[in-house]
Formats: structure tokens, C-alpha cells, sequence
């Protein structure tokens, strides 16, 4: 609808300065403000869109394929050796028995996402307020004390339930990490970065839990991961709620996190539109950059 | 009778897609928030009808989870997401009266 | 699952329009907060298509994490790009030790 | 048989009459001039709709836990929403955001803030019309 010279952009830009925000941030501005008017370059959205459909065309003849190929005898197969998981679940089964592997790679790269958002912390904390915020917002603290424990009632009732029907522990820990995200934002919570040494302990108990057992069985079957007979629904309720524990913290660390807002004037961090916006940020004696400056 | 449960979960999503106009064009956030919330209600109400007209048990399971974290965007939105852009009126200075083109 | 064909299909037919039509603004729109809030209702159309395609429990984790802990963490990083811009900041800030 | 007929048809009214109420919650977030009035709208009539529509899919079920967590779903949702308006229209107001009120001039003001601004950087006259015009077709 509108090009790069948008005078609505250059308004804004005029109007920050008279009230003295400083820096230029013309590029930025007009995402963020709140009329809805621009849209992006219609030509753009409309060569992503014809680029897709052949590529929506390909997967479905492609899996048009697969459903062809795919070998008739594995749901009879799973069907079969079901009994041998301890779950009645078929999901569950083969995310937890038969294929212990990917799940346990899966946890370890949630744990990898928890670590790489730690490093960028830079010291300052978002949700660094005490808690016990919300005794000023009463009717939010009433509906956070039906809401939270009924979450956290559902998510242990959800893990439980994996065994047997469709729900399960990622299912559990993100609706956990949903309670834990509202506790949070409503500063009823003041929760701990991953700096702290029992949040990595339960992060990594996941994949902890997984390797632990998976050698412990090692005695017993021979092989990684492969349960003895009648050990395996206890050892896959104990993973199950260990991964639902671990999942939930982890998302909340992502939402905790996450890189806190620099004070306005802060050199750090200020977006330099003219040089390499990372390395102005992380150089530690950079200059602000002049308003003026063109 | 499962004709018509379908029909009413045709309905519901026909309402929800209606609603999101109000996403599309504002004015404010709080407004783009509030039809995202339409979702959340209207949502629990289209699993429950399908619960039923799938006969999938399961669902319910769903629409619990719908309820319990519809809140979470609104509570977020009101406690983090709400800044005031640059060149909105502010808190201190009321907004400019309104002049007819 | 005993129920007609043609209601059915009507209904599986809204939910892949109204997937495919909110992408299709989420791609156009430049508002980033408009797009936030299209994407959590993409989430939730989302669940709405793996319930019908069967798949309660990628339903299950859909909503959880597109309503739920996603959408609120598009809306930390949009507070973070609104006050670098030089809107107002309404939460103090307290460094940690 | 007859009890069964009745079921059905009381069930079938119960999700009309929460259709209705869905209606027009969604009419009314469409069509109401500002935030707290499509607050109203929405965070009340669908709360209602909701309320019938898990009626009529409890006379369905029939086992009596399952009436209760449907129950206990709709008193969450019904906390929710209220819960979600309060705190919305609280911080819409400290925020600045003013209620339209009536006879006071700002009758025909269907989007207050985008003419608020429009008002402010003067280029937004177009897009606000555009606004109206689809508010009122």
C-alpha cells in the first residue's frame, strides 16, 4: 500500500524528536505503530504465494507417495508388540518404547534453546520485581487461585492420562509452562533465571532421566533403552513426569529469559542504523550514536 | 443429530472468522486482543459441540486446555505487551479532539 | 465416526480457508502487533485442524504452546522493540546482582 | 424413545439459543464504537453463549463426571472473561483511552484512536474513512 518513502514513517519521526525521545529509530517505528494501514509490498506476499503452490503440490503428490509406499504391516506391527510397552497408548509407545531415541534428542534440544537464550542475558532481568504484586489486582489474584491449581491439577491428570489415551508429558509440561508464564507476567511469581542451579537440575532431568535409565537397563536387556519386562509402564510414568517437569521450566526460562529491555539512553543495546547493529551492542565502550547525525 | 451438532461447529467458526476482522483493523491493540480472546471462548465451545459429534472424548481434554490458557494472552498483553507506540496520546495528555475532515 | 460426509466437509473446508486466509494477512500485514495476534489465532485454527484430522493430542500441544507460552513471548519481544523505539517504558527495571 | 426425543430437542434449543448469544457477541464486537462497548459485547454475550451451548452438550453425555468437569470448564471460562474485561478496561483507562459518552459530540466516532491520531500527524484521513466506511457499509 505504501513504499519505502512513507510519509506517515517521516511524521513519526518528526514528532519524536519535538518530544525528545532521541534516538532515530525511523525503521522500527513504523512496525510498531498502532493503525493498521500498511501493509508489506503486495508483489512480495503474492510471488511467496505463487511459489507455494507448486511446492503445496509436490508435498501432497509426495505424500501421496508415502501413503502408497508406506509398509501395510506397521500398524499391525506396533498393534501386535503394544502389549510388550506397558502403555496402551500407541503414541506414547513408540515415542517412549520403541523409539526412545528421538524423544530423548527432543528433550536435549529444548535443553540447547534454554542455554543458548541463557547466554544472551546480560545481567538485567525483566521480571526482576519482588513478588506479591498482585495483591493489588484482586480480582486477577482471585481468577490466578481457581486458574493456576486447576492448570497444574490438569497437567499432572494429562501425564497420567498419556499412558492410555491421546495427552502426554509435552502436552503437561507446555500447559505448566502456560501457568507458570501467567504467574509471571502477573508478578505473583518471581521465578529464577536459568543462572540458577535447581532450575538447570530439573531442566536437565529429562534428559538426565533418560540416560540414566536407559544405561541402568543395560544389565538387564542388553540394550539402550529397552526396558525390562514389567518395569516398563513405571519407568515410562516416572520419564514421562520427569519430562513434563523439565519441559515446563524450560519454556518458562525462554519466556524469563529472554534479553531485558535496555534503559532508553542505555549505550548498550541502541540500534546504530548505519554499522552492524551486534557489534555495536556487545562492543563495551561504544558511543551512542548522534541523533543528529544523517 | 450429528448433522446438526456439525452444523452449530460450522456456525461458531463461521463467528470466529467474522470476528477477526476486528483483529485486522484495530484501531487498538486492546481491541486486536479482545478478538483474540473471542477465539478462546468461541473455541472451548467448538470442541465441546465437536466432542460430541466426533464422539471423541479427547476433545474435552482440548477444550479444558483452551479455557485454562485463554487468559494468558490478555493477562500478558495488559501486564507487558501494552506500551504506548511513539506518537499515540499519551496517559498525561489526553487525546486531541476530534476535527471533521 | 458415523456423521455425514457433507456437513463434515463443509466444516474441514472452513477451517483450511480460514488457516490459509490468516496466513495469507499475516504475511501481508507490516503491523507487528496485528500479526502477533494472527498468529495466536492461527495456533488455535490450528488445533482446530488436527482435531478434525484426528490427532487430539498434537491438538493438546498446539493450543498449549500457540496460546498459551508462544503468543506471550512474541509479546515480550514486541514490548522490547516498542520501548528500544522510544515508546514508553512501564515496567522498572532491576538489575541482577 | 420419548425421553430420548426430548433430550434431543431440548438439546437442539440450548444450542440455538447459545448460537443466538454467540452472535451477538460477535455482532457487537464488530459493529460497537469502542473498546469498552465491544468489551461489553464480547466478554458477556459469549460467556453466555458458552454457558448454553455446555448445557446442551451435557445433556448429551449424561455421566455425571463429565457434567461436572463441564461445569467447572464453563466457571472458568465465565472467571476468565470477566476477569480479562476488568482488567483491560482498568488499564484502558489509565492508559487514556476514552469512553465514547453519549451527547457529547463524538456521536458518530467509530474509531476513536485512528481519528486521534489522524488528528495528531494529519495523513490518516483516508485510511480512517476507509475504517468507517467498513464499520458501516
Amino acid at each position: 500500500m505504501s513504499g519505502p518513502t512513507d510519509p506517515q514513517a517521516n511524521n513519526a519521526t518528526g514528532a519524536a524528536s519535538e518530544t525528545g525521545t532521541g534516538v532515530d529509530h525511523a525503521h522500527v517505528r513504523p512496525l510498531l505503530e498502532d493503525d493498521g494501514s500498511r501493509d508489506g509490498p503486495a508483489i512480495l506476499t503474492w510471488m511467496v504465494g505463487l511459489l507455494l503452490v507448486p511446492a503445496g503440490v509436490l508435498l501432497a503428490l509426495g505424500l501421496r507417495g508415502a501413503a502408497d509406499s508406506r509398509d501395510p504391516r506397521i500398524p499391525d506391527l506396533i498393534a501386535e508388540h503394544l502389549p510388550e510397552t506397558g502403555v496402551s497408548n500407541p503414541v506414547t509407545g513408540v515415542l517412549l518404547n520403541f523409539r526412545g531415541y528421538d524423544t530423548l534428542l527432543e528433550v536435549a534440544v529444548l535443553v540447547a534453546a534454554m542455554v543458548a537464550v541463557w547466554s544472551l542475558d546480560r545481567g538485567q532481568r525483566v521480571f526482576g520485581l519482588p513478588a506479591g504484586r498482585a495483591r493489588d489486582e484482586p480480582v486477577l489474584a482471585a481468577v490466578l487461585r481457581l486458574a493456576v491449581p486447576t492448570a497444574f491439577l490438569t497437567a499432572v491428570y494429562l501425564t497420567w492420562l498419556g499412558s492410555s489415551e491421546p495427552a502426554g508429558a509435552f502436552q503437561a509440561g507446555a500447559l505448566l509452562a502456560g501457568a507458570g508464564v501467567l504467574l509471571t507476567v502477573a508478578r505473583v511469581m518471581r521465578p529464577p533465571t536459568a543462572a540458577a542451579l535447581p532450575v538447570r537440575i530439573i531442566a536437565a532431568g529429562g534428559v538426565a532421566g533418560f540416560v540414566v535409565v536407559g544405561i541402568a537397563v543395560l544389565p538387564f536387556t542388553g540394550a539402550f533403552l529397552a526396558y525390562p519386562e514389567g518395569w516398563a509402564y513405571p519407568l515410562i510414568l516416572g520419564l514421562e513426569a520427569a519430562l513434563a517437569v523439565a519441559v515446563a521450566v524450560i519454556l518458562v526460562e525462554l519466556f524469563v529469559d529472554v534479553p531485558s529491555i535496555p534503559a532508553p539512553d542505555s549505550t548498550l543495546d541502541t540500534v546504530d542504523p548505519t554499522g552492524d547493529p551486534l557489534g555495536r551492542a556487545l562492543a563495551p565502550d561504544a558511543t551512542p550514536p548522534d541523533p543528529g547525525a544523517p | 443429530m450429528t448433522a446438526f451438532l456439525l452444523g452449530v461447529a460450522i456456525f461458531l467458526l463461521a463467528n470466529v472468522a467474522a470476528g477477526l476482522v476486528r483483529v485486522i483493523r484495530g484501531p487498538t491493540q486492546a481491541d486486536r486482543v479482545v478478538a483474540a480472546q473471542l477465539f478462546g471462548t468461541t473455541g472451548v465451545a467448538i470442541l465441546l459441540v465437536l466432542s460430541v459429534a466426533m464422539d471423541a472424548r479427547p476433545l474435552r481434554d482440548v477444550a479444558l486446555i483452551f479455557a485454562l490458557l485463554a487468559v494468558v494472552i490478555s493477562v500478558a498483553f495488559v501486564k507487558r505487551g501494552w506500551v504506548r507506540a511513539p506518537g499515540q496520546p499519551s496517559r498525561a495528555e489526553p487525546s486531541l479532539p476530534r476535527e471533521e475532515p | 465416526m458415523t456423521e455425514p460426509l457433507t456437513v463434515g466437509f463443509v466444516l474441514d473446508g472452513l477451517v483450511a480457508l480460514l488457516l490459509v486466509g490468516l496466513v495469507f494477512r499475516l504475511l501481508r500485514t507490516r503491523h507487528l502487533f496485528e500479526a502477533i495476534m494472527l498468529y495466536v489465532a492461527y495456533g488455535l485454527t490450528l488445533a482446530l485442524a488436527w482435531v478434525r484430522l484426528g490427532a487430539p493430542d498434537i491438538a493438546l500441544a498446539e493450543a498449549a504452546l500457540g496460546a498459551g507460552v508462544t503468543g506471550a513471548l512474541f509479546l515480550n519481544a514486541w514490548h522490547r522493540m516498542a520501548v528500544r523505539a522510544g515508546a514508553d517504558e512501564r515496567l522498572p527495571m532491576e538489575s541482577d546482582p | 424413545m420419548s425421553v430420548e426425543l426430548m433430550v434431543n430437542g431440548l438439546t437442539v434449543v440450548l444450542l440455538v439459543i447459545g448460537c443466538f448469544f454467540f452472535l451477538a457477541g460477535t455482532v457487537g464486537l464488530l459493529r460497537f464504537p469502542d473498546l469498552y462497548c465491544r468489551l461489553h459485547a464480547l466478554t458477556k454475550a459469549d460467556a453466555l453463549g458458552l454457558g448454553f451451548v455446555t448445557a446442551g452438550v451435557a445433556l448429551q453425555l449424561g455421566a455425571w463426571h463429565e457434567i461436572l468437569l463441564l461445569a467447572a470448564l464453563w466457571l472458568l471460562v465465565l472467571s476468565a472473561a470477566a476477569t480479562v474485561c476488568h482488567i483491560l478496561a482498568s488499564e484502558a483507562l489509565a492508559q487514556g483511552v476514552e469512553p465514547i459518552q453519549a451527547g457529547a459530540g463524538r456521536a458518530g466516532s467509530m474509531d476513536s484512536e485512528v481519528d486521534a491520531s489522524s488528528a495528531e500527524d494529519g495523513s490518516e484521513g483516508g485510511d480512517g474513512a476507509r475504517a468507517r466506511r467498513g464499520v458501516s457499509p
